[in-house]
């Protein structure tokens, strides 16, 4: 999977992204590259800027400069639910399940922004613990169970760029394997995801190309055939 | 000698709440005219006017009259109508000698147990208010009564004149109810006073509650039921806000009335080119007040309130706002009273033509005689 | 610090120039808001019934003064702000196991209870006001009518209630009122009980705001409905957001600049445009100086500093 | 009978309107133990938590803390016997600085938080025990930032250093190491161990390396109820456990898919 | 005649339907209340205001182009409407987010400075309006005297507050409402164009109320402060039914309109009192209202 061979189509393009929570400039000129149908990841410590990329692509950042170019639109200008219309999905890293709403209605909720997307009944097959508790106050789920709802509410809406944040975050291992699966099968769909995860072993093996975040700048590209031989490079930045 | 070779006067009137209409930005045009047509200024000494809005809050009166006084070396204080606001700016007065004239408060204790040597209730009180309907209306059949009261000290006072009265000439009090201040709906109380069966429902409260309880008896068809409804307190700006569509028929009190003869058709036309509106009572009684004052400035050559307010007992005062209208010791300024009817939409020329005056109280049966005055200014 | 000192040399020498029933009024009403401030700035409740204490103070002040001849006029105050006390230990028990708005809510309720039993009593004069309440003596001795004198003991009990409060937002029982506002299932976990330490800042605060009632009352000379009414609470809200919430001097400047505007613009040419005016600067303190006029100034200083 | 227990409860039940989320459990603690509480998402191991500490009622059974029995006793009392938790989503004070976070936990010991008329200076002296703490979950560097502003993981840190400032007999973590960097987690780990000392740990974790690690004993929820219960081994070798929460990978490591191994090894 | 202490019957169930009818009022203004504070969390103290201004329009057009009752019981609450999303457009909207109590400051000055330019230029004795001609007189019930123009009030009353709630309640639209209000940025990066939908809310909370201000036109006096009286009444129903309840709100506004005419009936005095007696009662025993859900 190299990159500039031209029949690949760029989804995503940031150039020299920075980014401020009121006073505090955090990203310091992000550059990144993501093709259709790639699975990449964004790795580093606690605090590096991995969440608050995601957060500026989807413009809920205090303040922003640079370029974000999505389907080759530039986005700076664009309000969120414009670019969630360009085929974005975002899952929180806080999940931001509704308390006034119930299971079902919390996953119903994201209006469907293109064709495409998964059936009420594909999501409960995958998730049974959500049929289960289905018409339950929506922050009453269990943490995992909260986690679950948060992923499988936007493969309802067809997006066909994913910006994932910490999805594996508090689930029992045999849900994580699932949600494994579900990513390769998504991948294998065409969709475009941007993972953020802690779980490099979970991460590791879907991922086509890694990134390396820290103190808001990329300081790493490293394609999945190169994992190995720059296992002792990454594992510097993660401290492990 | 006249203090700093200036008489300086104060207005002071709710200018922005539900008294607002009563006596208001419209009272101070009343006091500049009176100054304006006396000429600006007495024996020399230039005539000034400061004011303010009370706010209704005694507080705000109470500083403000203070510092006047204290400060601003004012020397007349007139306006005034919630009954708080009086009673805390009259003590000031006394404390400082300087003189006050009320022409917009309602209640009679401010010339019985709150009278002060320093200042004159000029225009009315609920004893006057509630002689002349309750008389009026007994006289003509009203017998039994129910009183819808306002559930303060003031809504009291009138319900037990209005009984006294009711009594006194042979008619019965068959309920009455307190409800409190404000009621924005009064349909609860005009469907009991209804059930009653009495032949009059008087009101004794005042503003929005009284046009509140007649747009809504009008709507309960009270009158079409054969009942009588009788507002105590009700002046022309509610009259003219109730519109004679839903007021005809009514009987009030009032102790003046804009079109009663051409020398109030002269000055009420004038003031109206001032303000747009025509004067209500307590606009008259600002201006005359305010002119009285002024002569007794000039004739005595002072503005010490004593002297002053010693003349003015002294000399009846003749007016488009009064005739042979006396100050008496407790400081009520006696004067004749009306009785009027509001008129039917038929009768009525124009949107300020709203009463016919049925009959003249006269001024010793229309005032508490100082006989039964608890003012510790009345000699036993 | 210095800042302190020139504002109290300001405070002593003010009455030479500026009237001083005036200033007493300021100090009064500067009290209320600190009072205020303490449960709404410093432990996150917004009580929507402060007039209930303001009243009480005043009115039971009132009624001693005038009808227990021997009394002195601290003891007079002593005792209006001893039953505000009382009151507030009672809204606290009623109240305080209550959430944010139903917590002002329900303070609210309470205190139009206690206006609806002020309308009724005949003692404080409904309508028309308790009037004519003596100033009398502080310790028997100095004449309060005279009005340097007085303003002096205002002042004086007005900068100790201040340095009290300022005591107790610093104090460990201020810093887990502090823990409480920010976050108060964590504060439970760890082992407050955090409905007692709400309950005694709230009555500290009805305290303080009883005694600011008991000194309006013998400053005015009067007490009257409009102390209990509604628009009091709000009025105190409005005066320390106006200053700064959560500031100490904040509610003092709030109330100062309120109490001013109002007074001068009924004074001038705009007086009957008081509300609309008041209401205009209501509006712009919270598009442009949301954390009030001292919270602005200490934004603006902290900036210009780092 | 139950001396070595600290903590049991007996035929604990919650329901929430007719949903059994935690159902006869019989949990025994022993002193001195790191003690596991895992199973699938939902099973109810944060219900038992909310029992524990009277965040939430028993619909029925007991709770007995070092054989007292403690079912009736308010979230506040039972924290100041020495029961403390942790919470599954950070909980702080966003407006103070980590330093203060700390030092308003160890106030709770001094005996003067009622003191409205003593100045604030009295509680300088807790500065130092604060350090040491804000050291262990290595914060040191952000004593004096206000927490609103420290990353996710920093403030999950923060909690449980303010956890421990609390001295617990009985500590109660839920999923201490949720949103931590694999050093982190490592450091947390070392410190839970080093905490551990002297004192009972109960905890919910989803990291299998950290379970493995760490703890004593384990038992394993499905469904509300207990599904079973041993040290780690005899745990993750019972296929039922395999098959409802660990799924096909028991190396240790965190859950993930089953294409991992290989690159694992 | 049959007597419940000491009140005729037939006495009674005429105070029970005007209770009813004076709840319906309390049940719309609530609301819209309770629409705006469940919805956008802003506690509007501009509501008295909006109420009022929804009465002062319908007499105001009248006067001036003779617009007749049916086409302000339309138009009024719709130029209100735009009026309020202005309101939301240029002010509330700089202060999302932020505590509560902002809100209430500023709608508060918003309703002072309405009030306060009104009462400069109309006064405050009233302005003339009367019932439509189709609803002149009334219906002799018995047992009292039913004008039709209340019925009236209470039917359109009705039916306004229940599609109200159907539409919030069982909506798409409504469920967007609801979860924007919880987090709206993450409404929006679902794709939904979150500040319209608050502009539209907070001006639809307003229509309601300007809506119960025309119904009141013609029946009560018509004045700038008429809102300023009823604000607090209508924030209390709304806590006691919960706030952010639509159902409850409405379900509350009835039954305040019948406490109150009971109290009316059997103690006048307590009648401004007694809804705040009920809710500190059942705050008491049910914190989050009677119909809230307990957070
Ligand atoms: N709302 C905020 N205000 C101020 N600073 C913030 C805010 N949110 C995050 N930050 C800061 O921005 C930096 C990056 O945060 P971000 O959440 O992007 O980190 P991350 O790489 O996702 O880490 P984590 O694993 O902890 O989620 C951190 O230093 C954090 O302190
Ligand atoms: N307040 C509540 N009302 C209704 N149901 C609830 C409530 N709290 C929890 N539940 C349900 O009880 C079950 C147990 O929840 P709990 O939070 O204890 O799970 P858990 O074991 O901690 O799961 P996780 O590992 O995902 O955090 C879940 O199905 C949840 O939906
Ligand atoms: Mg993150
Ligand atoms: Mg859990």
């Amino acid at each position: 999977m190299s990159q500039g061979t031209g029949r690949e189509y760029e989804q995503l393009r940031i150039s020299g992204l920075h980014a401020f929570y009121g006073e505090s400039h955090i990203l310091h000129g992000i550059d990144l590259v993501v093709n259709r149908g790639e699975l990449v990841t964004l790795l580093g410590r606690n605090g590096a800027g991995r969440s608050t990329t995601l957060k500026a692509i989807m413009n809920m950042v205090g303040r922003r400069t640079g370029s974000i170019m999505i389907n080759g639109e530039e986005t700076m200008s664009c309000a969120p639910h414009h670019i969630a219309r360009l085929g974005v999905g975002y899952c929180p890293e806080h999940r931001g399940i509704f308390s006034s709403l119930n299971v079902q209605e919390n996953l119903t909720l994201p209006p469907v922004v293109r064709s495409g997307g998964m059936s009420l009944e594909e999501i409960y097959t995958m998730f049974p613990n959500l049929y289960e508790r289905r018409f339950s106050q929506g922050t009453k789920l269990s943490g995992g169970e909260q986690q679950m709802l948060a992923m499988a509410r936007i493969l309802r809406t067809g997006a066909n760029m994913l910006l994932l944040d910490e999805i594996t975050e508090g689930l029992a291992p045999v849900i994580v394997e699932k949600l494994g699966d579900v990513l390769i099968a998504l991948k294998e769909k065409g969709l475009t995801i941007v993972l953020v995860e802690q779980n490099f072993h979970f991460a590791a093996p879907l991922a086509d190309r890694h990134y390396v975040v820290e103190h808001g700048q990329i300081m790493e590209e490293i394609r999945a055939d190169e994992l190995s031989a720059k296992q002792s490079v990454l594992n510097g930045y993660l401290g492990v | 000698e006249i203090s700093d070779n200036m008489v300086k006067m104060g207005y002071l009137a709710d200018m922005s709440g539900t008294y607002r209409d009563l006596a208001g930005p419209n009272g101070l045009k009343a006091m500049e005219m009176a100054i304006k047509d006396f000429g600006g200024s007495v024996k020399g000494a230039k005539i000034e006017v400061v004011s303010a809005d009370d706010r209704n809050s005694p507080d705000v009166a109470s500083s403000t009259v203070r510092r006047w006084v204290e400060n601003d070396k004012v020397d007349m204080i007139g306006g005034m109508v919630a009954s708080s606001v009086t009673i805390a700016a009259t003590k000031i007065l006394e404390e400082n000698n300087k003189l006050g004239i009320v022409s917009g408060s309602a209640a009679s204790s401010i010339t019985n147990e709150h009278c002060t040597p320093n200042h004159i209730h000029y225009v009315y009180d609920t004893y006057a208010l509630s002689i002349g309907t309750p008389t009026a209306i007994v006289q003509e059949g009203g017998k039994t009564w129910f009183i819808l009261t306002a559930d303060y000290a003031f809504g009291h006072a009138m319900e037990a004149d209005v009984t006294r009265v009711v009594e006194a000439n042979g008619g019965e009090v068959v309920g009455s109810i307190r409800h409190p201040f404000p009621t924005p709906d009064f349909s609860s109380f005009i469907l009991q006073a209804q059930a009653s069966g009495a032949d009059v429902i008087a009101l004794a409260n005042a503003g929005a509650d009284t046009t509140n309880a007649i747009n809504t008896a009008s709507e309960f068809g009270v009158t079409q039921g054969g009942q009588t409804l009788a507002a105590l307190v009700l002046f022309l700006s509610d009259v003219h806000a109730l519109g004679t569509d839903v007021a005809q028929g009514i009987q009030l009190t009032t102790g003046w009335y804009w079109d009663m003869n051409d020398e109030t058709r002269a000055w009420s036309d004038r003031f109206m080119e001032a303000t747009g509106a025509r004067p209500t009572m307590v606009h008259a009684g600002i201006y005359s007040s305010t002119m009285q004052y002024l002569k007794a400035v000039e004739a005595t050559n002072s503005d010490d309130s004593q002297t002053v307010r010693k003349y003015m007992m002294e000399h009846p005062i003749n007016d488009m706002f009064a005739k042979n209208g006396v100050i008496r010791e407790d400081g009520r300024m006696v004067h004749d009273m009306y009785l009027a009817e509001v008129k039917t939409p038929e009768e009525s020329s124009g949107e300020w033509d709203l009463y016919n005056i049925v009959r003249t109280i006269p001024a010793d049966e229309a005032f508490r005689p100082l006989s039964e005055s608890k003012c510790k200014l009345v000699s036993m | 610090m210095i800042l302190n000192g020139v504002l109290l040399v300001l405070l002593v020498l003010a009455p030479l120039v500026m009237y001083p029933v005036f200033l007493m009024k300021i100090l009064c009403f500067a009290l209320f808001a600190v009072a205020f401030n303490l449960l709404l700035g410093y432990t996150g409740l917004l009580s929507f019934g402060h007039a209930a204490f303001l009243a009480t103070g005043g009115y039971t002040t009132g009624y001693l003064l005038s009808n227990v001849p021997w009394l002195t006029t601290e003891l007079g105050i002593l005792a209006g702000t001893l039953m505000a006390t009382a009151l507030g230990f009672g809204f606290a028990l009623l109240s305080i196991r209550r959430q944010g708005i139903y917590f002002a809510m329900v303070t609210l309720a309470l205190a139009q209870l206690v206006f609806f039993f002020f309308v009724q009593s005949s003692f404080t004069g409904g309508e028309d006001g308790m009037q004519g309440i003596p100033r009398g003596e502080l310790f028997g001795l100095i004449d309060l009518n005279d009005n340097l004198n007085l303003y002096y003991f205002i002042l004086a009990v007005f900068l100790g209630c201040y340095l009290l409060v300022q005591r107790t937002v610093g104090s460990p029982f201020g810093q887990v009122l502090n823990a409480i506002k920010q976050n108060e299932p964590r504060a439970i976990s760890l082992g407050y009980n955090v409905n007692r330490y709400k309950i005694l800042a709230f009555v500290i605060s009805a305290a303080l705001a009883g005694l600011a009632g008991s000194m309006k009352a013998v400053v005015f000379q009067l007490a009257s409905l409009n102390d209990a009414h509604w628009h009091t609470s709000g009025e105190v809200i409005l005066m320390t957001l106006v200053g700064g919430a959560g500031t100490l001097l904040g509610p003092v400047v709030g109330a100062t600049f309120v109490v001013n505007v109002e007074y001068q613009l009924a004074q001038g040419p705009l007086r009957d445009w008081v509300d609309p005016i008041l209401g205009g600067i209501f509006v712009l303190t919270v598009i442009a100086f949301r954390s009030g006029i001292v919270g602005e100034i200490q934004k603006f200083m902290r900036k210009n500093l780092s | 009978m139950s001396e070595q227990y600290v903590l049991e409860t007996r035929n604990l039940v919650k329901e929430f309107k007719g949903f059994v989320a935690v159902d006869d459990v019989n949990l025994k603690i022993r002193q001195g133990d790191i003690h596991a509480l895992i199973g699938p998402n939902g099973a109810g191991k944060t219900t038992v938590f909310n029992l524990l500490t009277k965040f939430l009622i028993p619909t029925r059974g007991r709770i007995l803390f070092k054989g007292q029995d403690i079912t009736a006793m308010k979230s506040a009392a039972i924290a100041r016997k020495g029961v403390v938790r942790s919470f599954q989503i950070s909980a702080v004070f966003p407006h103070m600085t980590a330093l203060e976070n700390i030092r308003i936990a160890l106030q709770s010991f001094e005996g003067n938080s009622f003191s409205f008329w003593q100045s604030g200076n009295r509680l300088n002296k807790l500065n130092e025990r604060a350090m040491e703490l804000l050291d262990a979950v290595g914060l040191t560097r952000y004593a004096n930032t206000t927490t609103v502003e420290l990353a996710y993981g920093r403030k999950r840190a923060l909690e449980l250093a303010t956890t421990l400032a609390m001295e617990p007999e009985l500590l109660l973590l839920d999923e201490p190491t949720q949103g931590m960097g694999t050093e982190d987690v490592d450091r947390v780990v070392e410190l839970v161990r080093k905490a551990a000392q002297g004192r009972t740990v109960l905890m919910v974790e989803h990291n299998l390396s950290v379970v493995s690690k760490l703890c004593d004993r384990i038992t394993v929820l499905a469904q509300g109820a207990v599904l079973t219960e041993g040290d780690y081994e005899t745990v993750s070798a019972d296929p039922r456990v395999r098959e409802v929460y660990m799924g096909t990978d028991a190396s240790g490591e965190r859950g993930a898919p089953a294409a991992t191994t290989e690159t694992e090894a | 005649m049959s007597m419940i202490f000491g009140v005729p019957v037939a006495v009674l169930s005429g105070q029970l339907l005007i209770g009813v009818i004076n709840g319906a009022f309390y049940a719309l203004l609530s609301l819209g209340l309770a629409v705006i504070f469940g919805l956008l969390k802003i506690i509007n103290f501009a509501h008295g205001a909006m109420y009022m201004l929804g009465a002062m329009v319908t007499v105001i057009m009248f006067d001036a182009m003779g617009v007749n009752y049916w086409v302000a019981l339309f138009l009024a609450p719709v130029l209100v409407g735009v009026f309020g999303m202005l309101i939301e457009y240029f002010l509330l909207r700089r202060i999302a987010g932020q505590d509560h109590i902002y809100s209430l400051l500023l709608t508060f000055g918003a309703a002072l400075m309405i009030q306060g330019i009104l009462t400069n230029i109309y006064g405050v004795s009233g302005l003339r309006y009367s019932i439509p001609d189709l609803f002149k007189g009334g219906v002799n019930l018995g047992f009292m005297f039913l004008p039709y123009y209340r019925a009236w009030v209470i039917a359109v009353a009705l039916v306004v507050c229940f599609g109200t709630w159907f539409m919030i309640e069982k909506t798409k639209l409504g469920a967007y409402l609801r979860a924007g209000t919880e987090d709206a940025q993450l409404m929006q990066g679902f794709g939904i164009n979150v500040p319209l939908l608050i502009s539209l809310t907070y001006g639809f909370g307003v229509m309601l109320a300007a809506f119960a201000g025309v119904l009141a036109a013609p029946i009560y006096s018509v004045t700038p402060v008429m809102g300023s009286h009823i604000l607090i009444v209508v924030f209390a129903v709304v806590v006691i039914g919960g706030m952010g309840s639509i159902g409850g709100a409405i379900i509350t506004g009835v039954l305040m309109g019948v406490i109150e005419g009971l109290t009316k009936t059997f103690y006048p005095p307590a009648s401004s009192a007694v809804i705040f007696l009920v809710m500190v009662v059942v705050l008491m025993f049910r914190p989050a209202g009677l119909f809230g859900k307990e957070a």
